[in-house]
């Protein structure tokens, strides 16, 4: 696969939230441990929005629909998830303007806009403890992989997953600087974050329900 | 599960819809976007929304009313309610006089409101924020988010709240709020955690004779855990934290909050009132106002906290104004 | 033990000292009797006591001052007031205008406060004594003390103090009194025990999901044992056994109390209440005012009771009078 | 042991004090199981508050003391005990007006006033599942002892005792008719009466710190 459209897309998100929902318990429970035990429902109800908006089947334009996942996070979701996934997405949307198909370097572009929105709003970086430390592992191997030539998207997103599992279980060393878990200093050590546990199980996941050609 | 209610995910809607149905005589219900809204507008006054994540009942919806709130916004358990809830919250209270949000300060709280009061601001209206830190368990060179917002936050809402009342413009609420927030020190301990109603476990396990001190209102773990002790020891630890802070000296006047977590007995918060009370009188500090109830909950947590608000004349004049919302009422005009 | 306290023996001093402390602007404390008095006396109008066993805060403490009582007198822990101390509080309040005992009907209390109203007559003070008994949970052939008085005696304080405020003759007050105890009846449920400060245990143990229904105030035992069940069923069972004792018909007017036990956020009070009024909407049924929160409480315990007052125009027109109280503050007369 | 004065009933209050705290916990978890818990409690404080009476030596009458007895439970002990044995204590008073010293019979006379008192206030009789289940057969047998030539007061109160515990036992069969144990109807079966158990309790423990001389 080396070119994706809305279709793909939009098939892509409704995985991810089947994703989210199943492991909303495990995503709840694991920030229970630093934060406040909220991030699965939170999460998982935005992105059953999303889901609910794809099926609408009332948008084609990807940027447009990037903006309506933006808007639905921002509007659903309350807690710190909602704004830097809200805005995640908007970044996006301003990122897809026009574009109709996608190659490995767009995927790659669209998740790097998505982290520079979450930076925007979060103003965290690698090491604060944050889903940033799954999430940009991913988008720099995704990236080198397009400097390298590399077209396959599966292969790539393959690739990054394991990027992504391991910045996640890296942040279980760190201590939070960004988001609820910061109240506990040095007590965070040794936990991972709830939100860099989710982004890794979305890229193992994906990557397991994605055809796997090559 | 040890909770009375239906399904989780309704929790919200149906809390809402029953404090309607309880208040229905001074508050209305946006339904919609949860958002309870001051009755008998004041039309001539500047406009204070307050809100945050449910689970701290009677906060925020609870002080919506003369004297307080304008709008209180709910999100979702321990969830700060969205960007656009809190847009639509300021829309509907906008009155050209401006708008006060009174945000605890917690990096999702902040980025929800400033989101919304950035979108009103770009319709034309005048949307000032204060932040609301009182909370002194956390601290020490690891913070860089600042500290918590808790139980403080009410006289925030109070003290703003009647200046607003009383037709001063925005700028002069804002500094009055920030005047609030520097002068009130808060710090609760815990017996027990709270049980989120999604998952219906603990958020935390406590052994029998532990305590969590410095604990959070989202069950956060607190500072230490120790051993629990009497309310004589338990005030005096969490006096001595909070004058680490706010420097109590001979003289000083002051308003005292005894807040229960959820699950705490009156009687008990009026135990530990005394033990605060004769702590504060041995320093000949004045205490002008004893608040103790449940004011700023976490679901059904087992513990209470302790807010100390530094007073100057200005202060008291505003603490002592009259109030009449759902969860506090202070009528001073009629001589009962 | 989960318990904020110092030793158990000097738990009700310390909470009469505490309570004192916080509402010294509007109550006096007797503290070697443990009675609370009103501050500001009105000396034109019959004095309305009540009292019980300690572990009820706010009751009945929270309820004196104006449109309520003029004094509570404290008893241990689940342990009526002795005869002395009943006594010595219609000592205190009688005006020549003569005293009304609102007492819940438990043989301890029956025997305590009678005892103490026959000393008083005596010495020739005017004393009557009202009994409650709303709580429908307790009943069959075997029950030969009458039933237990619970949550509705607020209502009983709440309607039996506004027509004393308004100059009425003790015969008067005691006959809206008992208007108001036929009229009110009350069921509870539990899904904890409550802790007692003595002895540091449970007084009986819950299986995780059961629950007591029926349960009293002072941990006894309910009627049966059972699995807990949502919010909305267990307001249609509560509901369902009042009815049996009131008739609620189509058009009927009435106030809800929906009452906290303890350990219950007003996060799920509000949950419920909001089943109850849909309940009573469908059945036609106006509600003049809900009552939500913590108002006769058993200690720690997590539940709640449900009390309806079946209205007419004579008891609408004194519930709705004004009330000043530390536990309850109702004020018709400023539009705010 | 044939005749006792006020100094042995001064001590024999002290000795019932006693018992009664050691066993307040015990009590008052009788209490618990089918009352509210607090029966130990608020017996042993009267019983305290009785003893720092006695401490205080200021009464040489024993029916002023007597009345002293019953005045200290009115005062201090709320509940359904301070008004029962409050009661019981001023109809003793009466009925040892004028007296100065005490045979088996005057004693066996004490008890059935202060019997007389709790019935006149509790309206309870034989069979209602309360202490005087416990109380009404001592005091019979103590009442037949005299009838019968009895003069020994240690062997009457050994063989009251006895009959004592076998009423306190027998409340376990009783629906209680009187008392906070009414509200659970037929759940009472089963249960003994905490007041039954105390009384039977004071009898034993008596019985074994008298001296035993006959
Ligand atoms: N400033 C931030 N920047 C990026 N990610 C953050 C930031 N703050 C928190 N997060 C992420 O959000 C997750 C928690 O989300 P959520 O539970 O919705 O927030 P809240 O703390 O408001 O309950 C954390 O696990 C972390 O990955
Ligand atoms: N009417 C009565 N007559 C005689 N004894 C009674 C009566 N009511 C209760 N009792 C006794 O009192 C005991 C309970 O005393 P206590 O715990 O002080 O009362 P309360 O029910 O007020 O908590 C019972 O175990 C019973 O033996
Ligand atoms: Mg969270
Ligand atoms: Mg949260
Ligand atoms: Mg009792
Ligand atoms: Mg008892």
């Amino acid at each position: 696969m080396e070119n994706i459209n809305i279709e793909d897309i939009k098939k892509i998100m409704c995985i991810i939230s089947d994703i989210i929902s199943e492991n909303e318990k495990k995503l709840s429970e694991l920030d229970g441990v630093i934060g406040d035990g909220d991030f699965g429902y939170t999460i998982s109800k935005g992105f059953k929005a999303i889901k609910d908006k794809i099926n609408k089947n009332d948008e084609d334009d990807t940027s447009k629909l990037m903006k309506s996942f933006g808007m639905i996070m921002m509007k659903n979701c309350g807690g710190a998830s909602g704004p830097l996934w809200g805005t995640g997405f908007i970044n996006v949307s301003d990122f897809t303007q026009g574009k109709e198909v996608f190659n490995l370097k767009d995927i790659s572009g669209m998740i790097g806009s998505f982290i520079q929105g979450v930076k925007k709003i979060g103003k965290a970086d690698l090491g604060d403890k944050t889903f940033l430390d799954a999430l940009i592992p991913a988008y720099n191997s995704m990236k080198n992989d397009v400097e390298q030539g590399e077209v396959n998207i599966v292969r790539s997103i393959n690739k990054a997953s394991k990027e992504a599992e391991i910045g996640a279980e890296k942040t279980k060393e760190m201590v939070a600087k960004k988001g609820r878990a910061t109240y506990l200093g040095d007590r965070s050590l040794g936990h991972v974050d709830a939100g860099a546990y989710a982004i890794a199980l979305l890229f193992k996941e994906i990557t397991d329900k994605l055809p796997s050609e090559n | 599960m040890k909770k009375i209610i239906n399904k989780p995910e309704n929790l919200v809607d149906e809390m809402c819809s029953g404090f309607f149905a309880a208040h229905s005589d001074s508050i209305c219900l946006d339904y919609e976007n949860r958002i309870i809204l001051r009755k008998n507008k004041n039309k001539e006054k500047v406009s204070l929304i307050s809100g945050g994540g449910s689970g701290h009942e009677p906060s925020h919806s609870g002080f919506v009313g003369y004297g307080m709130l304008d709008a209180a916004v709910c999100g979702d358990v321990f969830a700060s309610p969205s960007i656009m809830q809190i847009y639509n919250s300021i829309k509907q209270v906008e009155n050209k006089n401006g708008v006060l949000l009174i945000v605890k300060n917690y990096s999702g709280d902040v980025m929800n409101f400033d989101g919304g009061a950035e979108l009103a601001r770009e319709e034309g209206i005048d949307v000032e924020t204060v932040y609301v830190d009182d909370d002194v368990a956390v601290e020490g060179s690891l913070y860089t988010v600042g500290r918590r917002g808790v139980a403080g936050t009410i006289f925030v809402h109070k003290i703003a709240g009647a200046l607003a009342e009383k037709g001063a413009d925005l700028i002069a609420i804002k500094k009055i709020a920030e005047k609030t927030v520097k002068n009130v020190k808060t710090i609760g301990f815990a017996l027990s955690s709270c049980t989120n109603p999604n998952s219906g476990n603990p958020i935390f396990n406590l052994e029998e004779n532990q305590m969590e001190f410095g604990v959070g209102i989202h069950g956060e773990p607190g500072i230490t855990r120790e051993k629990a002790e009497c309310s004589e020891e338990m005030a005096s630890r969490l006096m001595a934290k909070i004058n680490e802070n706010i420097r109590l000296e001979s003289g000083d006047e002051v308003a005292v909050l005894v807040n229960g977590l959820g699950g705490t007995p009156l009687q008990e918060l009026y135990v530990f009132n005394n033990d605060v009370t004769k702590m504060l009188n041995k320093l000949n500090v004045k205490i002008c106002k004893n608040f103790v109830g449940d004011y700023m909950t976490s679901l059904d947590m087992f513990g209470l906290s302790l807010s100390i608000l530094k007073l100057d004349e200005e202060l008291k004049d505003l603490l002592f104004s009259d109030a009449y919302t759902p969860a506090l009422k202070m009528i001073s005009t009629i001589n009962y």
